[in-house]
């Protein structure tokens, strides 16, 4: 008879037909919309709840006149009834335009740009640091997992993840600005121009990013660790040391990739909460970003721009969201669509 | 057949069963020398804060009659210095634990309970109100936590109760996921159709099956939580939504902080406070990763 | 001189703060172009005999005794000289071929890395055409190569670890439980292609299974193994129609013949439970669920003794009574 | 340039953002701070007293009816592009602010009483009032540069931070900002006063208390304000730093709910009946330590306040006699409410002869650390004298609520007081009453025919040592009614670096402050100390450069050593 | 040639009405990751009588534990029904718990089918409290049933846990589990799969006695056709969601008909087997049934020519031979078969 000839099903390779690639993504647009829209009605309702006249607030401690007071409600659209506001408010929203601040009189959207960059910087260079940091030490510490260096790693890791983030933050200000070399706030020095700035705004960031690392990193090791620790049962690692592989390759080309895929993901699905997570940071370190301008925004209360920070948050997180699943199938073949 | 004269009750049998279980546990348990050491520490202050009434007398925290000078560095009658109004920081922290270890625990419980049930009933039931419960966790995830909490924070009016709802709604979504995997998992299992089969409804399956095999999960998810709920609770302080009227921890660190102590000198103020939550948190989560892995089946003995 | 050879092999896991004698002695022998079949209940050390060959059992194991590969000690081996025997000089086709390949790396490649491993004439382009030969050598067409493990089916994975087993021309494959996860015909493709494979190319191959009937089926020789140790060897026939040691008659009669009417309505069984490997006590293991046991059976630990031409069997009762004492 | 104080360059630190620097609309007192460098104002109070002195106005002259006032402008002056700087730019300010409600939004207040504003000719300015104004030479409005402002379209959504250098006419012009950092200011060399004595002013933001002072320390900064107690203190002994405890321009203290009424009479709210015996509120202030206040709250960087008007303002300041002082007296308070009915019931709160207990709601700003602490006090000392006190630490938003709705028994308040009291004062007249509940323009439901007839009588009176008698008058009438009561005038905690900064002039010279002057004198005053040693302290180039070394010889280390660990532990 | 040894009940009970059977029973799913239906189970026709054990196998994938799981209501049928005593299932949830009172379900993997959370005595029970509550005498049922189904002494397993137990005991007490309401009949899906070959045979054993104790009716879902030969009366074949063949086990296993039924048999294992007729291609995919006979894809019998000799080569490619009636007799599903059934027995066997 004649020899097995499987006749396999053809092996889908990679992507799968671009009308399943515009259905999957068509799926996941709708999603988030839906939680963006969520999250529009949510901001709206929660802060016109706020107790307080926001006129008022906005004048605290001035001397004003009524008309004045009549002259900023009107100027805020704050006389209007809740359901016009409501409306006015999604239209403006389509537009991009979140409402005015009352403390800056300026568009919130205006001001969201402005500190955009300064917390994508801190942030995005924390997390990418605390990532790679957390990962590193992640792998050493699952491969050498109970040995001396798991255990100071995790330890230290726990540690500085049980800190209050401010806490750190003050405390690195009291041992290392001033005295230490390091500025103790801002982004740059004002009148630093040309190819100094970028030394100079990296002097900066020095303790800031420093505490966000300190902070963020414990999380990424113990994912990678754990991560880590359940491929490292598995059988095609021992597969792999069979085929006569060295341990530094059979970890570097077989385990963490495979560990790497759930971490990657969560690397995403954080960054969207880092940004709003810089809040702290940038408001000890007087960083000029989008956290410092939420802070800004909740002392007064400066309604519209909490409320507009509040929707850029989640749109971030959202957006981020978003990523995490596009990349997703994009690492693992399993998951392809 | 059944001519054991001597048959244990059902419920005694169950009572051994429990002894048992829970022996096992702490068994386990006892092999994570961190989880002991964290245990030892949430012990400390957990004793700390219920003995709190009787370490520190009524007039100890008086603003008006405190009983030492203003600023004083760490000494024999105050181990760790004063605050702005003489009153020792020891006492304080003695004190703000009981704030911020029942904020933790509160906190905890709201989101914890909240979580479990979402998560049980989102992943036992497939149809449409799964659906829309895993999407109403859902949108409630991508709400910054952060944010959202202070949000809370403002909106509701500010005390005690506030931070707990403020962080206990915020930090319930993270659970019911979990819960909701975990509960996908257990129900795929053989033994939850075979419980089906044997004309087992809903509510059996979810209570006699689910929740059990959930519930360490939740166990460990809980002691992870109260740790990020302390954290949580010294934010919201830092941001100026805490209670100003109680003795926190968090209340405490801003108060150093509103007082400029970082830039003064006095490093006594400021500490104390954040080491004591440093030491909570980190207690609560080496205890929530030795019960994690405590309950790990991988690390059970026996096949 | 034998591809594999092993002398009183012994493996001990640390578990729990105690050692698990998982392998207590083991003397296997695979001569050149010879199939030996390795069977035995769950938990009875195939594996880990297995694991032993290439020194992969996990650290918390404790091995003793000598496992000679063509004359080599693997298990005082230098480090580099086993990694380069490793694949080359003998290869494994594990059990779940699910997760035995990395899920994440195409097949081709992966059938390709031991190829670039060991041989350094090889370069990538080179090793690919050899991954598509093997392939091919198994039945499977050169595409499957691109494809990732999960987008094949079980037999088709079986057949890659089979392709990858055989990319490094090693002399001796062990395959572990080849077919336990699949269905019977695909079981049978599998074991025709391992069959074929071992006749062409002269390799040694030791196969393990708890299935009696497949290894009779599949190798000249086997072996019983009960709690660690062997109890029964010789030629695969004999063993599997008239076993000496009672275990592996037990174990060939629990496979029925369809048509025997002796097995109609009489399904044939071992009492009792699986031996604790912890627990050892004194006398032969297999004593608590031994229909035939003696009173002797209760202090003599018996070692192989032979039991007939080419054969032997760890049983009291295949000896004149008087040799015991 | 440069940075930190050296040489030409003076860096201050603000702890407030800007939020425009449109002075039609800027509100945050940094915003103004700034703006009265860069923006002329009619007249300037001194540095010296707080004296109105001519700024741009050499002199003035009000008619007998007190309804016109003609201001000479002084001659030559112009714009720092180069145009003329006449009456005609005073008279457009004035006349925008009182046409276009979107530029009153800052300083509206001050045309209110405006009929008309005219400039008959460029160096005469004509304002004609509908009734007289007592604050026409604290008119705290920059005026601006017609021929720049006439172009911008809507004065509302104007920031004024696009075209820099900003068109001025101040001692400085505005140079430079990267918003929510800095502000960079350029020396006027030809300023009229004289030249400012450093060329560049910088203003940095600092979100954080600390931040800022380790800034100082550091020499980042030159100056800073808004200390804390305990900051000051720390820094009091430090060489080259000199640290300025100004006077406060502020009291705090708070009010008593005596029955929200309407103007027309209309009751409201729900302020403890108790509370309209004046017994009870003059015993809740024999309850109060202000000395303990001052000692405990403010670390001794306060005065203990019973007039109205803070002490600083010498000629307004009132202090009661001894007969009529309600200083710290638990014992008299205590005689007080016994002898009043006020029995003390078995919890230890009194009740009133009506049977209501003493129990009172005092809502506290929870934002202001020195409230929050004063109200805690508080909570204790009435608790001494039979007075329960809650208190509710909410936020500023919610305490308006309150307010305006008359549910609180106390409520915490303070006021920043002008040169001219004018303002404070008149927001206890009964026409600072809400028409109809819910809206309120003063911080008590205060309202006296007799304080009403003494404002009337201030306002009009433009001389004035006879205008300061009847300002006492009205404080000695608040103080006894105990209705709005101050408790202290808080300092303004400052510092400098003395070893960078020489000559730097306070307002009013004595205890005066530096920050936020009524006036640009502490900026235009302030000279470069001619520095010892140039230097010292690693530049950021050089700092960043050596740490990138150190981590990455640490890493390059710790990584071979792992390798090696690594290599050995493969022997599984 | 038929020896029956040990058959508690007397005759192959075909003429007693069927205490469980499937009437023209499919079941379609939803193919994953969208796009088309599965049929798992298609128009299958199958009845257990009073006291019969009947075998249920087919290669991996064939639907036989969809089949199963839709006979106890587990899976609701898109097409046709099953009735419980001539009487169709309902299934409202009342309907079913009193049905699930009667028939009961041994599941396949006796290592997942215990909850580790309960111990022995809960896992037993737990039948017992869902139908009737706490009963006073619960503690001496969950005994007999333990003791019946060979756990002796019964206490000495009740605290006991899942992974205390060996899998032969596990298997045990979930037998004792479905043995505890005393059912009428029980639906085994493959109950010695994942058991060592030592073990297993005790426990069909068990299956036997309980049968011949308790007059229980059984189907025995299996992949293995020695389990049929070892306990069967009755045997049917499934191949891609259909019964292909059924009737008594010793003519369908000695005598098959279907080409399919012959080639599973002739790769067993077995020392004797003479060459192995094996399928080439891989199990077949109930998202895509081919048109006509659904194996003449892998039909040997087609491909080797003796279909086109017999003439019934272009039926097989186009014709379904239609499900397999309900009947007592030896029947199968084959177009060759139905020319050749007449024929005595040609070659294989
Ligand atoms: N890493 C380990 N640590 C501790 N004990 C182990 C370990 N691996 C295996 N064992 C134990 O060693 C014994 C032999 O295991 P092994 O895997 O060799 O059995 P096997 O014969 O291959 O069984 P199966 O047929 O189930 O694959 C078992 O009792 C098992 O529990
Ligand atoms: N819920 C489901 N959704 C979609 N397809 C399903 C579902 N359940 C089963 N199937 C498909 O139906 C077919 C029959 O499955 P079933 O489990 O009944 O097979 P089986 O004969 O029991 O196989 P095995 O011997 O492997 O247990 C399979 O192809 C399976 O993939
Ligand atoms: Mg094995
Ligand atoms: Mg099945
Ligand atoms: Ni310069």
């Amino acid at each position: 008879m004649s020899a097995p000839s499987a006749a396999p099903a053809a092996p889908d390779r990679g992507r799968g037909s671009p009308r399943r690639i515009a259905v999957y993504l068509a799926g996941r647009l709708l999603g988030a919309a839906a939680s963006m829209a969520a999250v529009t009605v949510t901001a709206f309702f929660l802060f016109r709840v706020l107790p307080g006249d926001p006129v008022r607030t906005m004048t605290q401690g001035r001397a004003v006149t009524e008309a004045q007071l009549d002259e900023l409600r009107r100027q805020y659209g704050l006389d209007k009834p809740l359901g016009e506001q409501f409306l006015d408010y999604c239209s403006g929203l389509l537009r991009l335009d979140l409402g005015v601040s009352y403390q800056y009189r300026a568009p919130v959207t205006e001001l969201i740009a402005e500190r955009l960059w300064p917390t994508v910087l801190l942030a995005g260079t924390g997390t990418l640091l605390a990532a790679v940091l957390g990962l590193w030490l992640g792998t050493r510490a699952a491969w050498r997992r109970g040995r001396v260096v798991d255990q100071v790693n995790t330890g230290l890791a726990l540690t500085l993840w049980s800190v209050p983030t401010f806490w750190l933050g003050l405390l690195l200000i009291v041992v290392f600005a001033g005295t230490g070399g390091f500025p103790t706030g801002g982004m740059a020095t004002p009148g630093v121009r040309g190819p100094a700035a970028a030394l100079d705004v990296a002097h900066h960031m020095v303790l800031p990013v420093a505490t966000m690392v300190a902070v963020v990193y414990a999380q990424y090791l113990m994912i990678m660790r754990s991560s880590l620790l359940t491929e490292m049962g598995s059988d095609y690692l021992v597969t792999a040391r069979a085929k006569g592989l060295r341990d530094a390759l059979v970890l570097r080309r077989h385990a963490v990739p495979n560990a790497l895929l759930p971490t990657v993901t969560l690397v995403f699905l954080n960054l969207g909460q880092v940004v709003a997570g810089a809040i702290l940071v940038e408001t000890v370190f007087s960083w000029p970003g989008l956290g410092q301008l939420f802070y800004q925004g909740l002392r007064l209360p400066d309604l519209p721009l909490v409320q507009g920070l509040f929707v850029f948050f989640s749109a971030g997180v959202i957006l981020m969201n978003l990523l995490a699943d596009l990349v997703y199938p994009l690492l693992d073949p399993r998951v392809r669509v | 057949m059944s001519g054991t004269p001597a048959r244990p009750s059902p419920r005694a049998l169950a009572r051994q069963r429990r002894r048992l279980a829970l022996s096992g546990f702490w068994r386990r348990y006892r092999r994570h020398r961190a989880g002991l050491l964290g245990l030892a520490g949430l012990v400390l202050f957990v004793l700390l804060a219920l003995a709190a009434p009787l370490l520190v007398a009524p007039g100890d925290l008086s603003v008006t009659r405190a009983p030492h000078d203003a600023y004083q560095p760490p000494a024999p009658a105050h181990p760790l210095g004063t605050d702005n109004f003489g009153r020792s920081l020891l006492d304080l922290v003695v004190w703000g634990s009981r704030v911020s270890l029942t904020v933790g625990f509160l906190a905890t419980l709201v989101s914890v309970g909240l979580g479990t049930l979402v998560g049980i009933t989102a992943g036992h039931y497939r149809g449409v109100a799964g659906a829309v419960l895993m999407r109403v966790t859902d949108w409630f995830l991508v709400l910054p936590t952060l944010v959202l909490a202070v949000a809370l924070a403002t909106v509701l009016s500010r005390s005690t109760l506030t931070i707990v709802i403020a962080i206990g709604i915020t930090a319930w979504p993270t659970t019911a996921r979990l819960v909701r995997a975990q509960t996908l998992a257990v129900e795929a299992r053989p033994y939850i159709e075979r419980s089906r089969a044997l004309g087992g409804g809903h509510t059996h399956i979810m209570l006699r099956h689910v929740l059990p095999n959930v519930l360490p999960l939740v166990l460990a998810q809980t002691t992870l939580l109260v740790a990020s709920s302390i954290i949580a609770e010294s934010t919201l302080a830092f941001l100026g939504l805490g209670d100003p009227g109680t003795v926190s921890w968090g209340g405490t660190l801003q108060d150093a902080r509103r007082a400029g102590a970082v830039s003064s000198g006095v490093w006594w103020y400021l500490l104390p406070p954040g080491a004591a939550i440093a030491l909570v948190a980190l207690s609560f989560t080496l205890c929530g990763r030795a019960v994690e892995g405590a309950l790990d089946p991988r690390s059970r003995e026996g096949r | 001189m034998n591809h594999l050879e092993t002398r009183g092999l012994t493996v001990a896991y640390r578990a729990g703060g105690r050692e698990v004698p998982a392998v207590r002695g083991v003397d296997l022998a695979i001569p050149p172009g010879g199939t030996l079949g390795l069977a035995g209940e769950s938990g009875c050390g195939k594996s880990t005999v297995a694991l032993a060959v290439l020194r992969l059992l996990p650290a918390t194991a404790r091995v003793g005794g000598s496992v000679l590969l063509a004359g080599e000690d693997v298990l005082t081996m230098a480090w580099g000289r086993l990694r380069a025997v490793r694949w080359a000089g003998a290869s494994i086709v594990f059990q779940g071929a699910m997760h035995s390949l990395n899920a994440v790396r195409r097949v081709g490649d992966q059938i390709a890395e031991p190829v670039l491993l060991h041989e350094s004439a090889e370069t990538p382009a080179s090793a690919a055409r050899r991954a598509a030969d093997l392939l091919e050598r198994v039945g499977l067409p050169p595409r499957t190569a691109a494809a990732y493990p999960h987008e094949l089916s079980g037999g088709q994975r079986q057949r890659v670890m089979i392709a990858m087993a055989l990319a490094c021309g090693p002399r001796l494959v062990i395959a572990d439980e080849p077919t336990t996860a699949l269905d019977v015909m695909v079981q049978a493709q599998i074991l025709r292609l391992l069959k074929d494979l071992v006749a062409r190319n002269g390799i040694a191959m030791m196969m393990i299974s708890h299935d009696l009937s497949v290894l009779a089926d599949a190798c000249d020789r086997l072996a019983v193994m009960y709690a660690g140790r062997i109890v029964e060897e010789g030629p695969a026939r004999q063993v599997f129609a008239d076993a000496r040691h009672p275990y592996a008659a037990a174990l060939g009669a629990a496979f029925p013949v369809v048509g025997d009417p002796a097995s109609r309505y009489a399904p044939r069984g071992l009492a009792g439970d699986p031996p604790d490997p912890a627990g050892s006590g004194t006398g032969c293991s297999f004593r608590p669920r031994c229909a035939v046991a003696e009173d002797r059976c209760a202090y003599v630990d018996p070692a192989l003794w032979r039991a007939g031409p080419d054969r032997s069997a760890a049983c009291v009762r295949v000896l004149p009574s008087e040799e015991v004492l | 340039a440069g940075t930190g104080g050296t040489g030409d360059t003076l860096t201050i630190a603000m702890s407030q953002p800007i939020d425009s620097f449109n002075p039609f609309t800027a509100q945050l007192a940094s915003s103004t701070a700034v703006l009265r460098l860069v923006y002329p104002t009619l007249t300037v109070p001194a540095a010296e007293d707080n004296t109105p002195t001519g700024e741009l106005a050499e002199s003035w002259r009000t008619s007998d009816d007190g309804l016109t006032w003609t201001f000479t402008i002084r001659e030559g002056l112009t714009w720092s592009d180069g145009e003329a700087l006449d009456a005609e730019d005073a008279a457009w300010t004035f006349t925008t602010m009182m046409e276009d409600p979107g530029a009153a939004t800052a300083n509206g207040n001050f045309v209110a009483n405006f009929e008309s504003v005219r400039a008959p000719d460029p160096g005469t300015l004509v304002i004609e009032l509908s009734k007289p104004q007592a604050t026409m030479l604290a008119l705290d409005v920059p005026i601006v540069p017609e021929h720049v402002w006439s172009e911008v379209g809507d004065i509302a959504a104007f920031d004024n931070d696009r075209d820099l250098p900003v068109v001025g006419a101040g001692p400085f012009t505005l140079a430079a900002y990267e918003p929510n950092q800095s502000v960079t200011l350029d020396a006027d060399e030809d300023f009229w006063r004289g030249a400012p004595g450093f060329d560049h002013l910088v203003l940095r933001y600092f979100t954080d208390q600390d931040a800022m002072v380790e800034a100082l320390r550091g020499g980042e900064v030159s100056f800073v304000h808004n200390l804390t107690p305990a900051q000051a203190e720390s820094l009091e002994g430090e060489p080259g730093i000199t640290v300025n405890a100004a006077d406060g321009k502020r009291f705090t203290g708070f009010t008593v709910n005596p029955g929200a009424r309407t103007r027309d009479g209309e009751e409201f709210g729900d302020g403890h009946p108790a509370l309209r015996d004046r017994t009870v509120r003059q015993a809740v202030m024999l309850a109060i330590d202000k000395e303990a206040l001052v000692e405990r709250v403010y670390g001794g960087y306060a005065t203990v306040a019973e007039g109205y008007i803070p002490a600083r303002y010498e000629d307004y300041h009132w202090r009661p006699a001894d007969g009529e002082r309600l200083g710290h007296d638990p014992e008299r308070a205590r005689e007080m409410l016994d002898e009043a009915g006020y029995e003390e019931g078995a919890d230890g709160v009194r009740v009133s002869p009506d049977g209501d207990p003493l129990r009172f709601r005092m809502a506290v700003h929870n934002d202001r650390p020195d409230y929050v602490q004063t109200g805690r006090s508080m909570e204790e000392w009435l608790a001494e004298v039979g007075i329960a006190v809650e208190g509710d630490y909410i936020d500023s938003g919610q305490i308006g609520d309150r307010l305006n709705a008359g549910e609180y028994d106390l409520i915490f308040t303070g006021w920043t007081v002008n040169p001219d009291p004018d303002y404070v004062l008149g927001i206890h007249t009964c026409d600072a009453l809400p028409e109809e509940p819910g809206s309120m323009r003063g911080d008590a439901y205060f309202c006296d025919e007799e304080y009403d007839e003494y404002y009337a009588a201030q306002l009009a009176e433009y001389d004035p040592a006879a205008r300061a008698d009847i300002v006492a008058d009205m404080q000695r009438l608040l103080y006894t009614e105990a209705v709005v009561n101050v408790l202290v005038y808080a300092d303004m905690l400052e510092a400098y670096r003395s070893d960078q900064i020489s000559d730097i002039r306070t307002q009013p010279a004595r205890g005066g402050n530096l920050w936020a002057q009524d006036g640009y004198w502490s900026w235009w005053s302030a000279r470069p100390r001619e520095a010892e040693t140039e230097g010292g302290g690693l530049s950021p180039a050089v700092a960043v450069g050596a740490v990138a070394a150190v981590v990455l010889v640490g890493g390059l280390v710790l990584l071979l050593v792992l390798r090696r660990r690594g290599t050995e532990d493969e022997r599984e | 040639m038929t020896t029956r040894t040990g058959s508690a009940v007397d005759g192959p009970a075909a003429t007693a009405p069927a205490v469980l059977a499937a009437r023209g029973v499919s079941v379609r799913f939803a193919a994953r990751g969208g796009g088309g239906v599965v049929r798992a189970v298609d128009d299958v026709d199958l009845r257990v009588g009073p006291g019969e054990i009947v075998a249920l196998v087919g290669e991996s994938g064939c639907g036989k534990s969809t089949l199963a799981r839709t006979l106890l209501g587990l899976e609701r049928p898109s097409g046709g029904s099953v009735l419980f005593k001539g009487e169709p299932l309902g299934y409202r949830a009342r309907e079913l718990k009193a049905y699930r009172r009667r028939v009961q379900l041994v599941p396949q993997d006796p290592g997942g089918s215990l909850d580790p959370r309960h111990s022995v005595y809960e896992a037993v029970a737990e039948g017992l409290r869902v139908h009737h509550g706490t009963l006073p005498d619960e503690a001496v049922r969950v005994e007999r049933a333990l003791s019946r189904a060979g756990l002796r002494p019964p206490e000495r397993f009740f605290l006991r846990y899942p992974h205390e137990l060996s899998g032969g005991q596990r298997q045990r007490v979930v037998i004792a589990g479905a043995l505890v309401l005393e059912p009428e009949a029980v639906v085994a899906d493959e109950p010695v799969a994942s058991l060592d070959a030592s073990v297993r045979g005790e426990i069909l054993a068990l299956l036997l006695r309980l049968r011949a104790e308790l007059g229980l009716s059984a189907l025995v879902v299996t992949h293995d056709l020695g389990l049929a030969w070892n306990i069967a009366d009755r045997v049917a074949v499934m191949y891609l969601g259909r019964v292909v063949e059924a009737g008594p086990v010793e003519e369908v296993l000695t005598a098959p008909r279907h080409p399919y039924t012959r080639a599973l048999l002739s790769v067993l294992p077995d020392a004797s087997a003479a060459t192995p007729t094996i399928l080439t291609g891989e199990p077949p995919d109930p998202a895509r049934v081919p048109p006509g006979c659904r194996f003449h894809p892998r039909c040997p019998v087609l491909a080797s020519g003796a279909a086109a000799e017999a003439g019934v080569a272009h039926r097989c490619g186009a014709e379904d031979p239609g499900p397999l009636p309900e009947a007592p007799g030896h029947g199968a599903a084959c177009h060759y078969a139905a020319v050749t059934a007449e024929r005595p027995e040609a070659g294989n066997r």
